[in-house]
């Protein structure tokens, strides 16, 4: 139903800007019929940053760096599109041992947010315990991480034309160790969402998107996967070492929470065999070659797929030192459409699980206003700010009644 | 022959005037530009014909007299970037929610930030500027000074 | 799969019961010190004598945090804001000779802004004020 | 007239239950971490809590009634110290007796859950009202299983007086052995009552916020939380003398220690339970509660009737 149409026996409700279930500001206006979901209206946007716009006025290096920090977590994702695009545009050939490399953050990322993922979703249906032991767990994958790329988010590995950091063998080593032990433990979460009745109770039959639907709203990822759809960027569209690599791309028949969760508990499996695989087979040679800094004139489209689905980006060059004009396009963006969809005739308790089963990560989706020229401000000045801000949109809090 | 060398002789086929305008790159990437009269019927090919059954997204550019717009519609792993251009301020879009009703949401965004108008396209919220975002005001043109913010009566 | 699974609630006790004797995950940072990394991407540094002032840093840093200034024939001078600086390391890429390094040091918060600019100045010293952290 | 005052507000009233109730609280903090292999809080943490809760300042939303606003909370904490003074804690016998005290003692324990109705309802906020409403349809989900497992050691000692179940149960010292199905059933309703996880959607902070506490804040809320730690205790008392009433007759300080430990167990037990499990929905609870908690509290019953006429 349209959320405009509404009558008065329902309840509007707004979950969000601010609402303890979501770990980043959106805003879902609901109409309640008793617990139940009559009307949903997702409004984005809120983190829009101005990042597109700000590339165009930095370096092909800056601008690295600076998509790199549109999410914290698919922060590799971002970097790795992004300069695949731009190695398109300039015919770099990147050398293979970079390409593994490449690879081996990308899952060692991908196993962090999986990891991350199983956490939250654990939280929003009240299963705080499940949140504890994995983020315990993805502890381990920081750790490596920092150690490997010298931070644990925002890794900064690559670089046009290659990666940054080598990897020594001692390094390879200790990768199979962790990775053997987060294997047990993945192996008990398993084990867990098929024994748990709690767990089965709350995801299952949640949050549904069938097959179609989820072709016609063009979810991707996870999302999608768990919809029986087969889609991944690293099987179809193969970039960095991929095409080399043994691998299958997890899917479920369940098209709900419950198989989301299953794809994800899959796709954490399938990481850690990759992982293996690189360490392994990885070739000698060098980690990166020179890149030009002026781009010649050209544009292209780079895939990744990202732990929350398929990233696009898009570079277009115009033979200088700055792009022409750099387009971003997160998975999350794709997957908000399949929301309105996924609560149909559900209650208000399911609406944290289903929002965090795509997975969200709205500081992706949005991007884009660069707060420019106003410098630092004072807390008091901060505050002067926000009070006259408030004021103009009708809100005084001035009237606020203080009791005592 | 590659399945993409297939898809571009289907293509060259079909339409005429695309004749050496669609241009490979890599394995699977095919680039093309057609004009905005001609756009929607190459459209209807790819998805009805081709099977170019999602679309990643719409990538807006700024090219000066002409807003730019560029389908990316993908099928698997091959991507049919198709590009089409409509004069600034004065001619519009039409929506392409009848075949991707998810592409709503990336309509709103060029809508927002390049102030194409989008005709067909449901109601809805804005996205992605706040609510409370000067008119006229459309931040991915080339000529648009993001100072305008720091004057008075704007968020 | 070989492994027999039944539905019930509560399957996670054995698990729980077993933590309970186990030493806690977490740290008690700051009473105890979290060391990072070797090559962590802290706080900068600089030798100034290296320095020829070519100012790439300066080119490619993306948050303009570096600023080099030159004091005289052969002697620069960095300074480096570190509320600005991303710790991404880009300048000690570019840099030619070397004179700029990461170290592992990440505890820089400070109360006041002014604090967190930096001078690392000719003398090899840089007598900035967060040498305590 | 002193003696009873001392009895209402020191021991074993208020200063002493709200001691029960922070040491309960910090048990359960504590042994909630250890489980998920944390550290937990230190042991003055759940007092610190209130003392911050009461050093600040309260916001009372303008919509709000503000005599309810402020009634509720301490309403809730009377009620849950006044049923205490009706369960034996160091004997057979309660401070306070009479015949039919046990269907006081449970009326007292639904009167908490009635002011967060209240309070949630006329704190006017929706997340507040929903929380309210789910708070109610909760209690009725949880208080017939209650009812009917708590009636059941009653029925067996043929009489409605916790004083004088408790020494029935020291007369014939094994016979609570028969009532333990209705233990674990009220166990459960027990976890309903203190609104814990899975039992705990009134209270669910990813969809509600704080359901019908979200409004409250500074005193108001120090009496609610302290309402609840009392609660938690009270209620784990209550089940410690219908269901565990064994070595009442030892020596009065030995048993008072027996009594501690008792609470501590089904603390413990409650613990277990919110660490192992997700939440329901409140379809779901209701669900659960009617189809099958309510038949083996009947089952219980069933059983002891026919215990008492063919066997004893």
């Amino acid at each position: 139903m349209d959320f405009d149409k509404t009558n008065d026996k329902d309840m509007q409700i707004s979950i969000g800007p601010q609402h303890p279930a979501l770990k980043e500001p959106t805003s879902f206006s609901l109409a309640l019929r008793g617990e139940k979901i009559e009307a949903i209206q997702v409004k984005i946007g809120y983190n829009h940053r101005g990042i597109e716009k700000g590339c165009e006025s930095r370096t092909y290096i800056q601008d690295m760096y600076l998509l790199e920090r549109i999410c914290g977590i698919c922060s590799h994702a971002h970097s790795t599109a992004y300069v695949q695009a731009v190695e398109t545009i300039a015919g770099l050939q990147v050398p293979r041992r970079a390409l593994y490399l490449r690879v081996l953050i990308g899952e060692l990322e991908r196993i962090h947010s999986h990891l991350l993922w199983l956490g939250v979703a654990g939280h929003e249906i009240g299963f705080d315990t499940l949140l504890m032991y994995t983020w315990r767990d993805r502890e381990a994958i920081m750790d490596l991480l920092a150690e490997l790329t010298g931070n644990r988010v925002n890794y900064g590995i690559n670089t046009i034309g290659g990666v940054r950091r080598d990897l020594t063998k001692e390094e390879g080593e200790r990768i199979v160790k962790i990775i053997d032990h987060l294997a047990e433990q993945t192996k008990y979460y398993i084990q867990l969402a098929q024994e748990e009745v709690t767990l089965i109770q709350r995801l299952s039959g949640v949050g549904k998107l069938p097959r179609e639907d989820a072709l016609r709203l063009g979810a991707v990822g996870p999302t999608a996967r768990a919809s029986s759809i087969t889609f991944d960027v690293r099987k179809d569209d193969p970039y960095a070492a991929y095409g080399e690599l043994d691998f299958k791309a997890v899917s479920a028949d369940q098209a709900d929470v419950y198989g989301r969760t299953i794809v994800r508990l899959g796709e954490l499996m399938e990481a850690y065999s990759l992982i293996k695989q690189v360490v392994k087979n990885l070739p000698d040679g060098p980690i990166a070659v020179r890149a030009p800094r002026k781009i010649p004139a050209g544009e292209a489209l780079s895939r990744y797929e990202a732990p929350r689905g398929e990233d696009v980006h898009y570079v277009k060059s115009n033979g200088t030192e700055n792009p022409e004009r750099v387009k971003v396009r997160a998975p999350t963006l794709a997957n908000t459409q399949a929301i309105a969809k996924m609560l149909e005739d559900r209650y208000l308790a399911d609406l944290p699980i289903v929002v965090a089963a795509i997975d969200p990560c709205f500081s992706c989706t949005d991007r884009a206003i660069e707060v420019e020229g106003r410098g630092l401000m004072s807390w008091e000045k901060l505050r002067r700010y926000s009070i006259d801000w408030y004021r103009a949109q009708g809100v005084d809090f001035r009237n606020v009644k203080r009791v005592i | 022959m590659s399945e993409l060398a297939a898809l571009k002789q289907k293509l060259e086929e079909r339409f005429v005037y695309l004749n050496g305008g669609i241009r490979e790159q890599g394995e699977r990437r095919l680039w093309t530009e057609v004009s905005y009269d001609l756009f929607f019927e190459v459209l209807d090919f790819a998805v009805r014909e081709l099977g170019f059954n999602a679309l990643c997204t719409i990538t807006g550019l700024d090219e000066g007299e002409y807003l730019a717009f560029i389908y990316h519609l993908s099928q698997g792993g091959i991507v049919l970037n198709l590009k089409t251009r409509v004069v600034k301020d004065k001619e519009n879009l039409r929506t392409v929610t009848g075949y991707f009703p998810g592409a709503a949401i990336y309509e709103r965004e060029v809508t927002d930030l390049l102030g194409v108008k989008v005709e067909g396209l449901p109601s809805g919220v804005r996205y992605p500027l706040p609510d409370d975002w000067p008119t006229g005001q459309y931040p991915l043109r080339k000529d648009w000074d993001p100072k305008v913010l720091d004057q008075k009566g704007s968020a | 799969m070989a492994k027999k699974f039944f539905i019930r609630p509560g399957a996670m006790i054995a698990l729980v019961l077993k933590t309970l004797f186990q030493k806690p995950a977490t740290v008690d940072y700051p009473n105890k010190p979290l060391p990072m990394p070797e090559h962590f991407r802290g706080k900068l540094d600089f030798m100034p004598e290296k320095c020829i002032g070519c100012l790439l840093c300066m080119k490619d840093c993306p948050t303009d945090a570096i600023e080099i200034k030159k004091l005289g024939d052969k002697k620069f001078e960095m300074d480096i804001d570190l509320g600005k600086c991303i710790y991404c390391g880009q300048c000690v890429d570019s840099c030619l000779k070397k004179a700029l390094a990461i170290t592992p040091n990440f505890e820089l918060a400070q109360f006041s802004h002014d604090k967190l600019r930096v001078v690392f100045n000719a003398a090899g010293s840089p007598d900035g004020t967060d040498q305590k952290a | 007239m002193l003696s009873a005052l001392f009895n209402i507000l020191i021991f074993p009233g208020l200063f002493f239950l709200s001691f029960l109730g922070t040491t309960a609280e910090y048990i359960d903090r504590k042994l909630y971490a250890r489980f998920q292999n944390r550290v937990g809080p230190p042991w003055f943490q759940p007092v610190a809590d209130l003392i911050k809760l009461f050093a600040k300042s309260e916001v009372i939303p303008e919509e709000a009634d503000p005599v309810m606003f402020r009634v509720v909370p301490l309403v809730a904490l009377a009620a849950t110290v006044t049923a205490f003074l009706y369960i034996p804690i160091w004997g057979t016998e309660a401070l306070y007796y009479f015949k039919g005290d046990l269907i006081v003692i449970i009326y007292l324990l639904t009167l908490p859950t009635f002011t967060f109705f209240l309070g949630g309802w006329y704190s006017r906020s929706l997340y507040a009202t929903i929380g309210a409403i789910r708070s109610v349809t909760q209690l009725f989900a949880y208080e017939i299983p209650l009812l009917l497992a708590v009636l059941a050691p009653a029925l067996l000692a043929n009489t409605w007086s916790l004083s004088e179940m408790t020494e029935y149960y020291t007369v014939h010292p094994w016979y609570w052995l028969f009532n333990l199905v209705g233990f674990g059933v009220a166990l459960i309703a027990l976890l309903g009552k203190l609104e814990r996880v899975p039992f705990d959607s009134p209270e669910a902070e990813t969809e509600i916020v704080a359901g019908s506490f979200t409004e409250y804040s500074g005193r108001f809320l120090g009496w609610f939380r302290w309402a609840i730690d009392v609660e938690a205790v009270v209620g784990a008392s209550l089940l410690a003398a219908v269901f565990l009433p064994f070595g009442l007759s030892l020596w009065p300080p030995l048993v008072f220690g027996l009594y501690l430990l008792k609470i501590l167990f089904i603390l413990c037990l409650l613990t277990l339970a919110r660490t192992v499990m997700a939440r329901l929905r409140i379809d779901q609870m209701i669900d659960f509660c009617w189809r099958i908690l309510a038949p083996v509290a009947f089952f219980q019953l069933i059983f002891d009737l026919i215990i008492k006429e063919l066997i004893l």
